[in-house]
């Protein structure tokens, strides 16, 4: 039974880096949004194995955290972004998207390499899923540099926080409850804030695209 | 100091004082006679001297002090170069004061001074003439000063006295080293005593005078004593020529009775350098003022080989 | 309750209290209240460590040791000068129309917060709330930055938030890999994450893990430190935002970032046999110095220029870190110190500048000893101090950092020779010309806060001349601890 | 005399201290006076004056009883404190900052008027910090304190020079001076860093006990050389001086000229004798080189210029040429180990350390006066002066005649110590260095006569002539304060020209403390013949001399006064009977300067704009600038603008490529840590 559970925690944390890979090839914002929810899904159920395998009782708290915060709370706000600036249109990144999944998978091997030798070290049950988290997080990374428009690269932004958590999860069964929850709070005010800026990105320059934001430079 | 030494210092300026224009005079004679001219007599320079000093002194209006100061001042260079310069005897108690780099200081202030009062009046010549000799100077003053210096590391001292004694006293030795540094003074006494081929004081040709432009201004008494002082400095280069390259003759400190053969000896020797000097000035012509850096140069620089030969050879 | 508690709640209170009322006019001078019951409270804080040493609080969460006594004091005294500061300069901009009433009760409810948010990565024991102190201070920050709301404020804003939101991930990873470290050694309950517990332990770590951590770390909190190549977020930030938020931008938080380097520092030395931590602290500082120093020569902006001077210094101070040996981390701390006194000063006497002139630009900034003589000596000296011209502190540093460099890594010195002549000449080519020469603009209404300034000139120029007994000690201690 | 200085013999150190002191109290006086001109100028500056010589007389004392006294302050960092130490070096340079200082300010007394740019008070603020600091460079007994003084000194002479900001030009050579000092002060802090041999232990004293490897030692000697070669103006880091000394006041290029740039001379022999125990001999032939070419590119340059105290400036470049070469003598001598030689050549040194802070103060503060009377600095501007000014051109004469090394002056005396050592060369042990040794000395020769040259020219087209402005004849003679300042500093010229042998006796410890020997005892023997080694071979009696030309002189005056008469008539200047002569057909500056521009060609940067046969308004410009402008500065800022231009490339706002270069940074940082 545990084996089968050990088996799904790996499944869970494979579902997890197919969703960031998805997320560099996916070029209409809104099903980014869909993806972003999909993972925080993901994670949540990922967590409340983790948990149940493991009996870690704050690991249900911080997965409850994790739902309200990246399934409900998040993606309503983004969903509000955007249709408020109605920004659900296409993005063409600024490196085609075939290029940039050999990127992704290079860093994935990489990824791999490094974690490996570590996770070995680790007492968690869910060890192998380190180097995924790894992965995700510079794949995520790696979407933050090619996306040219403000709402992917925080998606972007928002999915690597994700591959952190699942990094947390995976090594040492999740952080102290209070760094947990300074971490949620910081998240969601980040959040708040980049709403806040988006809209007023909007209205200097009429447009999310951030291409715009390139005035203050060296000449 | 004592008397003996005394004596002879008194001897060495009196005889500067008389001899220098005699020799001036011979050195024209002698080239009026090698130029086919009709010489004036030896003594020509005494009654020139003679005649300005009778004559009133007459100076710009707005000269200052300066001006008139000058002539006394070069004067009294003059006299104490000829007086510290072993010629006569090495006896000499003023010889001290001042060595060989100290006699080329001792020319030195008193060109200056000849050179800051032609431009005190502020003409044109004036002002051009003080440049020029300024130029000579500043060339000639460190050839002279290597040509010392190559005696010098002979004798091991830059005591004019003990240079000469050093000298005198050897067994005879050949140094090529003094043969360059002969060379190189040479030219320097050209150059210095205003003789052509650097200038020709028979002229006041504005392109070419040098040192008749330093002297435009003056007259009468302040004259006279410019051209005695240039008389003496003739003497002294002649004294100094043979001090170094031929000091046999030259009384010694110990001997004073020496001085009665110390004067004939000295006598002879300034004729024979007179007349060679009116030799060369014969059949060299004056070259243009452009050219003369590149003529003392070349005696700067065959002092310094004489020096350098030296101690290659270390002889 | 305990001092070290009010520290940090006075500001917080203050943010409170600022967030209903900072709009109304005396708003100022609650401001400039609260920040000046931080400072006290920090100096009999001050007091009581001079007297009873190290103290710990709630269980070990909060702690105050010799290397961050000092930085919590000089916080609370440079965030007091520029709340002081701020008084007449933000009235000013209030005048010129440059803010609403709105945008200033902002500006003084997240000032108390940014306070609060330093305060506690300063205080905190525990190294995942230093990681959540940081990102909250990230976050104020932007919100300050952002408070013209000009296009090129927002994109100064948005460009801090985006680098340092990433770099400051990275950092979140590397507390991760921390932890996973730390739990094998120490059993969760009594806290794996407090930075005394590992410094116990410190030795028994598993190096493998912890230099992956500590790369993360470096490069998370290097953002913040402002690092060359992630630095590029920084003289936006400073030249965009109000001038007192580029003052306690390079005044303070760049050292507290360093001070989390630092803190990470001395764990891995502790778990690592080789010298990694130290050579990559050397590799970057000196880049950064390098680079900061030719970006120098081509400024226009004058508040820009100063934020690339603190590249510059923060890379020389963590050149002296990464060097190691007692003298050089003594000089690093030393520096950390007078670098952020005499940095705000400069700030300060900018802001001024900028204010009397209506430009940033400095071919336009002419003769300020003409028009106020102390706003123009207040930018010489400042200038002059940052410059590394005795007697001021931060000659004493340099002084003390090169000549050790020179026997310990003698090929570094021929870049920070070139790198210091090269800043000298960049940045006093262009201050000359502001503070000599003439001018035609006229002075302000409001007559400026030119205490501050002159009250950090003196400090740093104590600093040269004179280090109080127990600051010496103090800086000894911490130099021992990073030095291992 | 003996027992008066062992009456005030306690607490040499003490005694300057407190001079020292006097002069900041001064300093802060004149702040809180700021703009009370009267007070500033006719008491404040008085009383500097007076100090100075106190500091001078506390100098002297502490040379007779040669004892080396130190103290520590509870001032500087907190492992070291500021150390200072009175030694028979730093006595010896304190005296001469002392006496010329003293001289100095009498004449800013009455120097500085009111409405010039910086309020009065903050002059006299900057003025006597910077008195006060070159004082405690020359006390420093530990790195720390020595840099921090050396810098505090660098900073005061900048805001003095830039007096008057107002002026683009002055604002410029301000920041060329304060850059060069400040690179050159980091080149000596490197020296220190080298010098303590990672003890983290700055005081000398732990410095003089190190024992560094030659390589070590060559590292330290020749940072110590940049750093201090930038502040005595060495070449190649000569640039900043000819423009900074003529954009600061009078009295302030007397104090930079006079004594600033000899402290760089201290600095020198402070490191290479006293802190490094053992030379080698080819620092000294570097010193030698780069002192000879500084010297007589210093001296070609002076000869050509048009403003007179950019002329003084590059005079000043050459005398520290020589002081250089000089180092460089007795360095080589002693490394060697032949000590006497080394002591001559470190005597002639220390000589014309005195005797050049005298005569260029004294012709700094003159051009002063000139420039208050006339409001020209340009000698094409100048001329006749000297029958408006008698005063201040009488006293130029002798300052005129001391640079150019003529006897009985104290600039001949130095020169003349100088040749006697170089005739010592054959000794030498290395045959490569006696070939040289000719050369050098015709180089010295030729440096003094040139220095001749440039004097007479200096002198000639300022005061003599006829003035070449109608202006000038409005020109009045200096005040009473800068009369007694003048005097003051023509009194050190003579003495140090007619009485070396005393004045060597003073030199005598600080050449014993380095080398280990000394002129003192064979010079006492002569009293009024000054015997450097033996009096076969070479004497020299200033006072005899003079006494010499000057009887001559009036015998000469008397017996023709005598013999003819002293008739006299004023008339117009003949000049070969030249009708209407006016100024402008004297020789101007740049004509006088012809000659040196011909033959020294290649040393010149020349501009030159000839008139053509047919134009009918012939214009005739030439415009000589130095060559290591565009050989080395230029392109050294051309390099740093393209390397700025390229690094700038790293910042072209585009978020992406920032994000991008973090992630490889952090790629990168990973790989490193991982192949560990």
């Amino acid at each position: 039974m545990t084996e089968f559970l050990f088996q799904l925690i790996d499944l869970f944390a494979a579902v997890l880096l197919m969703v960031a890979f998805a997320m560099i090839s996916q070029r209409r914002i809104l099903s980014l949004i869909h993806l972003y929810t999909f993972q925080g899904v993901v994670l949540v159920t990922a967590t409340v194995v983790v948990a149940y395998v493991t009996g870690q009782h704050h690991l249900y708290y911080s997965a409850a955290l994790t739902f309200v915060l990246k399934v409900v709370l998040i993606p309503f706000l983004l969903h509000r972004v955007i249709r408020k600036l109605n920004v659900r249109w296409d993005v063409e990144p600024l490196i085609n998207v075939p290029a940039t999944m050999l990127i992704g998978i290079v860093l994935v091997i990489f990824a791999f390499n490094l974690a490996q030798p570590i996770a070995q070290l680790s007492s968690s049950v869910a060890r192998g899923t380190l180097g995924i988290a790894l992965a995700s997080v510079l794949l995520s990374f790696l979407m933050m540099i090619t996306r040219s428009k403000a709402v992917p690269q925080v998606i972007g932004f928002l999915s690597m926080e994700n591959g952190l958590f699942l990094a947390a999860t995976a090594a040492t069964y999740g952080m102290p409850m209070i760094v947990e929850l300074g971490i949620a709070l910081d998240v969601l005010v980040g959040i708040l804030i980049l709403g806040v800026f988006m809209f007023q990105i909007r209205e200097q320059f009429d447009s999310l695209d951030i291409r715009h934001l390139e005035k203050l430079k060296e000449d | 100091m004592n008397m003996p030494g005394f004596l002879s210092q008194l001897v060495a300026i009196v005889v500067a004082l008389l001899l220098a224009p005699i020799l001036t005079g011979w050195v024209n004679q002698c080239r009026a006679w090698m130029q086919n001219k009709s010489a004036p007599g030896l003594f020509q320079p005494f009654r020139l001297l003679h005649k300005l000093f009778n004559k009133e002194s007459v100076v710009a209006e707005y000269a200052s002090p300066l001006f008139r100061a000058a002539p006394y001042i070069v004067f009294g260079c003059m006299l104490l170069a000829c007086a510290i310069i072993p010629a006569l005897s090495t006896n000499l108690p003023l010889s001290p004061v001042a060595d060989a780099i100290a006699l080329v200081g001792l020319f030195a202030l008193a060109r200056v001074f000849i050179s800051l009062a032609a431009m005190d009046v502020g003409t044109a010549f004036g002002s051009l003439g003080a440049r020029r000799e300024m130029l000579i100077g500043f060339l000639a003053e460190p050839a002279l000063l290597m040509v010392f210096f190559s005696a010098s590391l002979i004798s091991n001292s830059t005591s004019l006295t003990t240079i000469v004694e050093t000298l005198a006293h050897q067994e005879l030795a050949i140094y090529p080293s003094l043969a360059f540094a002969f060379v190189a003074f040479t030219m320097v006494l050209l150059a210095e005593n205003a003789r052509v081929p650097v200038d020709n004081p028979a002229t006041h040709l504005e392109l070419t005078m040098i040192h008749e432009a330093l002297i435009l201004e003056y007259s009468g008494r302040h004259l006279a004593l410019i051209e005695w002082a240039s008389s003496l400095k003739l003497f002294a280069y002649y004294c100094v020529g043979l001090a170094l390259f031929f000091p046999w003759g030259i009384a010694e400190a110990q001997a004073p009775m020496a001085l009665l053969f110390a004067l004939p000896a000295l006598i002879f020797k300034l004729a024979i350098g007179g007349v060679l000097l009116a030799f060369l000035e014969t059949i060299s012509a004056k070259m243009r003022i452009f050219r003369v850096p590149e003529f003392l140069g070349t005696a700067f620089l065959l002092a310094v080989i004489g020096m350098l030969i030296h101690i290659l050879l270390k002889a | 309750m305990d001092i070290l508690l009010l520290i940090l709640g006075i500001p917080l209170l203050g943010g409170v209290v600022l967030a209903f009322t900072g709009h109304r006019p005396f708003a100022r001078d609650v401001n400039v209240v609260f920040s000046l019951g931080t400072f006290l409270a920090a100096c009999a804080l001050t007091v009581q460590v001079i007297s009873e040493g190290p103290i710990f609080v709630l269980n070990k969460q909060f702690f105050i040791d010799p290397l961050n006594v000092f930085l919590v004091t000089l916080t609370a005294f440079v965030g007091l000068t520029t709340a002081i500061f701020s008084r007449p300069y933000m009235r000013v901009e209030q005048d010129h129309g440059k803010l609403t009433p709105g945008r200033m009760r902002l500006y003084h409810c997240m000032y108390q917060i940014f306070n609060f948010t330093m305060l506690l990565a300063l205080t905190t024991n525990n190294m995942g709330i230093l990681w959540v102190a940081m990102e909250a201070a990230t976050l104020t920050t932007v919100l300050l930055v952002s408070l013209y709301r000009t296009a090129a404020s927002l994109e100064a804003a948005w460009k801090y938030f985006i680098l340092c939101g990433v770099g400051i991930a990275q950092a979140l990873f590397g507390t991760v890999l921390l932890y996973m470290a730390a739990e094998k050694v120490i059993s969760v309950e009594d806290g794996a994450l407090l930075w005394t517990n590992l410094e116990t332990v410190k030795h028994q770590l598993n190096p493998d893990i912890i230099i992956l951590a500590f790369a993360f770390l470096f490069i998370g909190y290097g953002t913040k430190v402002g690092l060359v190549p992630m630095h590029n977020w920084l003289p936006d930030a400073h030249a965009e935002g109000p001038t007192p938020v580029s003052a306690v931008l390079s005044g303070l938080l760049l050292n507290v970032a360093l001070y989390a380097i630092l803190r990470c520092k001395v764990l891995t030395d502790g778990a690592l046999d080789s010298a990694l931590a130290s050579q990559l602290m050397m590799g970057f500082g000196l880049l950064s110095v390098v680079t900061a120093a030719f970006f120098l020569s081509r400024q226009k902006d004058v508040k820009r220029m100063f934020a690339y001077s603190s590249i510059e210094h923060m890379g020389l101070i963590t050149f002296a870190f990464g060097l190691g040996g007692p003298i050089a981390i003594f000089a690093g701390l030393l520096h950390m110190t007078v670098h952020s006194l005499i940095k705000s000063a400069i700030f300060f006497a900018v802001g001024h500048a900028t204010q009397k002139a209506g430009t940033q630009i400095m071919d336009d900034i002419n003769g300020l000893l003409k028009v106020s003589p102390t706003v123009g000596w207040g930018l010489m000296l400042g200038t002059l101090a940052i410059l590394g011209m005795p007697p001021f502190g931060v000659f004493a540093s340099e002084f003390l950092i090169l000549t050790t460099a020179m026997r310990e890594q003698p090929w570094a010195t021929p870049f920070l020779l070139l790198a210091l002549g090269v800043a000298f000449a960049s940045i006093f080519s262009r201050v000359q010309p502001m503070v000599f020469g003439d001018t035609s603009v006229k002075s302000l209404p409001h007559s400026p806060a030119l205490v501050p300034v002159f009250v950090h000139l003196g400090l740093g120029l104590m600093l040269g001349l004179y280090i109080p007994p127990y600051l010496d000690e103090w800086f000894r201690q911490a130099a021992r601890m990073i030095g291992g | 005399m003996n027992e008066f200085f062992d009456l005030i013999a306690w607490g040499h150190l003490e005694w300057v201290l407190i001079a020292i002191s006097v002069w900041l109290l001064i300093g802060m006086a004149g702040m809180f006076a700021l703009r009370r001109f009267t007070l500033v100028a006719r008491v404040l500056f008085p009383i500097g004056g007076m100090t100075g010589i106190i500091l001078f007389g506390a100098a002297l004392s502490s040379l007779f009883s040669d004892v080396a006294s130190s103290i520590v302050l509870p001032v500087g960092l907190p492992q070291l404190p500021f150390h200072f130490r009175l030694d028979s070096l730093s006595s010896y340079f304190l005296m001469i900052i002392g006496a010329v200082s003293a001289g100095v300010s009498a004449f800013a007394a009455g120097y500085f008027r009111k409405g010039e740019g910086t309020p009065p008070g903050l002059l006299c603020l900057e003025y006597h910090l910077f008195l006060a600091s070159m004082a405690l460079v020359v006390l420093a007994d530990d790195a720390y304190a020595f840099m921090v003084m050396w810098e505090t000194m660098a900073l005061s002479s900048f805001f003095l020079v830039t007096a008057n900001h107002r002026i683009p030009e002055v604002r410029r050579a301000g920041y060329l001076y304060l850059l060069v000092a400040h690179i050159g002060a980091i080149g000596i802090l490197l020296c220190f860093g080298v010098l303590q041999a990672n003890t983290g232990d700055y005081t000398f004293a732990n410095m003089r006990a190190q024992h560094l490897t030659p390589v070590w030692a060559s590292v330290g000697f020749v940072l110590a050389l940049f750093g201090f070669g930038a502040k005595a103006g060495i070449l190649p880091l000569h640039i900043w001086l000819p423009e900074a000394h003529p954009a600061a006041p009078s009295p302030v290029s007397a104090l930079m000229s006079g004594l600033m740039l000899k402290t760089a001379i201290y600095g020198v022999l402070r490191v290479s004798y006293d802190l490094l125990h053992t030379q080698i001999w080819w620092w000294g032939v570097l010193l030698l080189a780069l002192g000879l070419t500084t010297a007589i590119f210093g001296v070609v340059f002076s000869a050509v210029q048009v403003d007179m105290k950019r002329l003084l400036a590059y005079s000043s470049i050459e005398n520290i040429g020589l002081l250089f070469a000089g180092t460089g003598l007795s360095v080589l001598f002693s490394a060697y180990g032949m000590k006497p030689m080394a002591a001559l050549a470190l005597t002639a040194t220390l000589y014309h350390v005195a005797s050049h802070a005298f005569f260029k103060s004294l012709l700094f503060i003159c051009t002063g006066a000139v420039l208050h009377a006339t409001s020209e600095r340009s000698l094409g501007k100048l001329g006749g002066l000297i029958r408006y000014m008698p005063w201040v051109a009488w006293v130029t004469l002798i300052g005129v005649l001391a640079s150019a090394g003529l006897p009985p002056l104290g600039g001949f005396i130095s020169e003349w110590l100088l040749l006697q050592s170089f005739l010592f060369t054959p000794g030498l042990p290395n045959s490569f260095l006696n070939m040289l040794i000719p050369v050098v000395a015709a180089l010295i020769a030729l440096v003094a006569a040139l220095a001749g040259y440039t004097m007479v020219k200096f002198f000639g087209v300022i005061f003599l002539g006829q003035p070449r402005e109608a202006k000038l004849s409005q020109a009045h003679d200096a005040g009473m304060w800068e009369r007694i300042g003048m005097g003051w500093l023509v009194l050190g010229c003579i003495t140090l020209g007619l009485f070396p042998v005393q004045f060597i006796q003073l030199i005598d410890p600080v050449t014993q403390r380095l080398i280990g020997a000394g002129l003192g005892q064979q010079v006492a023997d002569g009293s009024w013949l000054l015997v450097p080694v033996a009096i076969e071979r070479a004497s020299y009696g200033p006072v005899i001399f003079l006494l010499g030309v000057s009887a001559s002189f009036a015998l000469a005056y008397l017996l023709v006064r005598w013999f003819y008469h002293g008739r006299i008539r004023h008339a117009v200047p003949w000049d070969c009977g030249f009708p209407c002569q006016n100024a402008r057909m004297q020789d101007t500056a740049e004509g006088f300067g012809q000659p040196i521009r011909e033959i020294f060609a290649p040393f010149f940067h020349m501009e030159k704009e000839l008139p053509g046969p047919f134009d009918n308004k012939p214009r005739y410009r030439v415009t000589v600038s130095d060559h290591f402008w565009y050989w080395l500065y230029l392109p050294i800022a051309a390099i740093v603008e393209r390397i700025a231009r390229l690094i700038g490339l790293l910042q072209q706002g585009r978020i992406s490529i920032y994000l991008l270069y973090s992630f490889l940074t952090l790629i990168a940082v990973l790989v490193v840590v991982t192949l560990r």
